[in-house]
């Protein structure tokens, strides 16, 4: 091992210790923005030292540098004005989208090694090589799939509903065998590369079909499972090409993924089995039929709801998936200025798995210019309640809904926002359509609670113009 | 059963148990940049498409090597441009005259319909 | 300037982001039996000592040998018993009735003046 | 690598993960039991591996096993007795002993190997070897002297005041320097295993000038520090015999050992730098002499006291250090039981450091059998003392001082149990002497308090001797 490998080994280490300080600076919003950028610094230690070494063995061919050197330019380009540009609220299906090409280049990594070595007719593959290749690329080009299709989903490229063929987990079992039992002959000695190959196609196919009976509300637990995958396929591309620093950031994330994974499972009252086997959920764009609007409800005009409103000495706003959907952050926020014109104390209440992705609510508000000192979190806004007269519902569901405090329900379990402690409430959305977690809310038929069937946007919309006609604003 | 083997599985490990114990109690909020965040660390894999392309000799290496440094590189920069793009989100205390309105995109995959002018980065956690 | 070396401090590294890691807030009733099971762990010395003292030819190695194998024995032993029995604290919920007292010795160390019968293990720390 | 050799490391790096998760297990009270079990498993596969390996190797001797077992039989034993026999409170000193024998057995390992590898004249040592050597010596034999003699200290066989001698610092400092200097010596290429033998004893000497000017008080941190160092000591003969068992456990026992130790002095109120430089504290036999008892003091008789207690509905009894130190657990728990039987309530506070080792009141009460249920955390009991009648203080004093709320005192910031939220607050304890952080106590002159000065032992006995005076019981 020459002096300059040794020193490049160091740098990988010292890399590993940024990345791991910038994951434990992560667990806390105080120190969280410090994180990232440590880091970055170990990231560019990394590849700084990596090219040292490319440089300095020399067995790179001129050509070599100009297809590196412009891959990693245009990888890099499309990379920064992706993330500059993205809406906040389109972050997922971009880390996604990330995801995808880091599984796929740790594939072709390994798939480039093995071709390598078995160019020569009669070559033979160490084992370590070989069990660590097939992984990688299994592993790798399911990720690169699956994650492309998760991405689709929440974009909406693809339909959001679980998409569930008859016969499918059938398919899926054989598929599985298939790529599985082409990696093994390969492993075996049969060192074509062709077969390693064709267990790629398998595992990409795999990956299509594995994430498609998913739900999209179900995709930022899967991507955060696939980002995991990639950890490990990535770990698995160290094996092969014998690299330290591969092994160790991938095997960091692979873990760290993992338990995130869980935490997010956990945090909106999943398990993570219930969610690979798809199925569950309604997808983000299905048109809800109202299942039974019972004689229970009382649904409120646009006017006494106004009224309500308008004459309230304090008022709470718990923004949910449907104001997402609608894009009525903005309507939502002017109706609070208008509110707040008239005196009136107006707050948001901040759910932490409101929405489709965790902080969902914090990025939509955000883009909304709500000023910070606005968002109540749960812990703070519950014991609010109590002392507020009205609250406006917007689009939110399973995040008030007190089935969440018996046991027996989908929800159980989960802390919810105490809106029925209020004095009054109003609920804007479409229908009498379910939420994320398909089961029927007892707010709605309560007698303080008026119904106000409309979409958010518009809702929201009516509700003020209704406000200023009232006080002639 | 080389002693490289014992090493690299020794170190494989143990990167396994640092990623398990870093990562404990985190408050919802934080699920997403940090799944952000751990996404781009993954990037690394642009140091192994980079020694892999060094061997490469022929066409179908090199247009491999293509594929795999452009794929590894967008998920280096991307991954980190856009973890510190939602950490923006958690400023302790932000302006309460608010800054100038940046102009924002479209959204790279158009998604967006929302209308007005965006701004991004002022809401925060405090804590 | 060997591979060998290179690993043993990746793995060396690797093992002190653990035990970082691993510990964040611990209660502080758990800190004494925290660092009695640490130090239980670093009587793996034995394995260390066992090595050595395979190697040993002369009455030199022999004597420093015995030493090392006595020294680290009772590190990992007692280092667990003693672990053990502080965790016996631990217990969730014990008995109401309590169990009829053992004799216990009257300290190795002979520092113990407290008259009466003395029982362990019977407290605990709910949570 | 012979595949036995291969077989090894795997079973080291399981042992490895049983340390972890036993660690991990232990950093609640809910999972603590189960964790000692679990990393006590992957020691004894630990060692079986190792005795496979060396019976495998064959090079040991007839004697070599011979003194190997009697060695590893003899500790042993020593081991397994003291720690059966110790009693809960001598635990402290019983660890720090472990910590020295362990630190002791790294540094003889190291010896060991380079006394090996320099038997013959001209032999070098390779460079690795040689400062992993110097680095085990010089940290293993600090830690074994320094270790015994805070045991020594906490046993009472050494005073545990803290022994400063005049010029100290600069004695350290020279002996520091000479030992390191010898090291490096014996680094520089003077391969005779004599220069890191006097390296040792420098060392030896070091670690018992550093610790004895610390204060009895301060031990639990110096053990908690020593052992981390142990650790180190133990990674690096890792090195030197480069076994990757002993540098993942030593460097996992570092760095876990390190923070705990900052743990430790965080929760009472200390930096460890300040308590390295030593001279704080009294010791824990020193008399002390009354400090201005002023006319402010309310002392009360015994009598008065116990019509107190004999009237009052609910008492909250406050160990602290003096309880331990007058071994007078027994006595407040037959008072305890008298005044219950009475049919008032008596409950424990216990706050998280009360005495001189983290858990120390648990660990005493235990002893004397008063029930779990009795037994209130610090936030538990906080809430609860507006409503009790009386507190009894039973030689505790930092733990209740109200100087705590005020920033600028050493006790600044530590959560206290606010006893002077009380109706009444009676304080046994012999005189207006200071607790461990040395400043006065503002409780003990307010108007609710009485002091009842007497040793904590006789006064409970007496107190509960006048309570079945009073009530002819
Ligand atoms: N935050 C995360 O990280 C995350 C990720 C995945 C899943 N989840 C889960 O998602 C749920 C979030 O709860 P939530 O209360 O925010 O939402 P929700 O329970 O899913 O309910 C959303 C409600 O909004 C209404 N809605 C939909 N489109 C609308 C529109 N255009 N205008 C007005 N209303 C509309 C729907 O009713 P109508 O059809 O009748 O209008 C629906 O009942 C939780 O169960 C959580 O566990 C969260
Ligand atoms: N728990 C731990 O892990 C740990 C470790 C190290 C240090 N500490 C520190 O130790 C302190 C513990 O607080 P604490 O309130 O328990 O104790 P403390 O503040 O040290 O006070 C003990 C009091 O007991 C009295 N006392 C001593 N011997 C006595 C006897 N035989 N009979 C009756 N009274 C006697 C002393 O006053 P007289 O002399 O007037 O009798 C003294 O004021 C904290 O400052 C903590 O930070 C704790």
């Amino acid at each position: 091992m020459s002096t300059l490998d040794f020193v490049v080994g160091i740098v990988y280490l010292v890399a590993a210790i940024a990345f791991v300080t910038g994951l434990h600076l992560m667990r806390s919003p105080a120190t969280a923005r410090r994180g990232s950028p440590l880091s970055a610094g170990g990231m560019v230690l990394a590849v700084a030292a990596t090219l040292a070494k490319v440089a300095n063995d020399g067995t790179i061919s001129g050509t070599g540098w100009a297809v590196l050197g412009a891959g990693a330019l245009l990888g890099a380009a499309v990379g920064l004005v992706s993330a500059r540009r993205v809406k906040m609220t389109a972050i997922p299906q971009l880390v996604s989208l990330f995801n995808a090409v880091g599984g796929g280049a740790a594939a072709v990594v390994a798939l480039m090694d093995v071709i390598r070595l078995t160019e020569h007719a009669g070559a033979t593959v160490a084992g370590r090589t070989s069990v660590a290749s097939v992984l990688d690329v299994l592993i790798g080009a399911l990720t690169f799939s699956g994650s492309l299709i998760a991405a689709g989903k929440l974009q909406g490229w693809i339909p959001g509903r679980p998409i569930v063929l008859p016969g499918a987990r059938a398919v899926n079992g054989l598929l599985a065998l298939a790529a599985v039992g082409l990696g093994c002959y390969f492993m075996s000695g049969a060192y074509d590369s062709w077969w390693l190959v064709g267990s790629l196609f398998g595992a990409l196919v795999l990956g299509i079909t594995t994430v498609l009976p998913i739900g999209g509300a179900d995709m930022p637990v899967v991507i955060s499972l696939l980002n995991a995958c990639t950890g490990i396929a990535v770990a698995m591309a160290g094996f092969v090409i014998d690299s330290a620093g591969l092994i160790i950031a991938g095997a960091l994330v692979g873990a760290s993924g993992g338990i995130l994974t869980k935490l997010m499972a956990d945090a909106m009252n999943r398990s993570i089995p219930a969610i690979l086997a798809g199925g569950f959920g309604t997808g983000d764009t299905v048109n809800a039929v109202a299942p039974g609007v019972t004689g229970d409800v009382h649904p409120i005009s646009v006017e006494d709801a106004a009224i309500q409103l308008a004459y309230a000495g304090k008022v709470m706003i718990v923004p949910g998936y449907g104001l997402a959907a609608a894009q009525a952050q903005h309507e939502a926020r002017e109706l609070a200025e208008l509110l707040e014109s008239r005196g009136i104390q107006v707050d948001f209440a901040i759910h932490p798995v409101a929405g489709r992705m965790p902080g969902h609510m914090n990025v939509l508000l955000a883009e909304a210019n709500v000023p910070y000192t606005q968002l109540k979190e749960m812990d703070t806004a519950n014991p609010e309640f109590p002392s507020t007269d009205v609250v406006l519902v917007v689009g939110a569901n399973d995040v008030t809904n007190p089935a969440a405090r018996r046991p027996g329900t989908p929800l159980s379990g989960m802390p919810i926002l105490e809106v029925d402690r209020a004095q009054r409430v109003i609920v804007i959305k479409r229908s009498m359509g379910h939420g994320y977690a398909g089961i029927d809310n007892e707010l709605y038929t309560e007698e303080k609670t008026g119904m106000l069937f409309a979409d958010a946007k518009r809702g929201l919309a009516e509700l003020a113009a209704s406000v200023k006609a009232l006080v002639g604003a | 059963m080389t002693t490289s083997l014992l090493a690299d599985l020794s170190i494989f490990v143990l990167a396994l148990l640092v990623g398990f114990e870093v990562i404990s109690k985190v408050p919802s909020t934080l699920h997403t940049p940090l799944m952000s965040a751990s996404n781009a660390i993954h990037g690394i894999v642009l140091v192994g498409a980079m020694l892999a392309a060094a061997s490469a000799n022929d066409a179908a290496g090199y247009v491999l090597g293509f594929v795999a440094a452009a794929f590894a590189a967008m998920n280096v920069v991307g991954g980190y441009a856009v973890t510190g793009r939602m950490l923006e989100m958690f400023k302790r205390r932000p302006d309460p005259v608010p800054a100038p309105a940046p102009p924002d995109g479209a959204g790279l995959l158009g998604s967006g319909t929302g209308p007005g002018p965006a701004r991004d980065g002022s809401a925060g956690q405090g804590s």
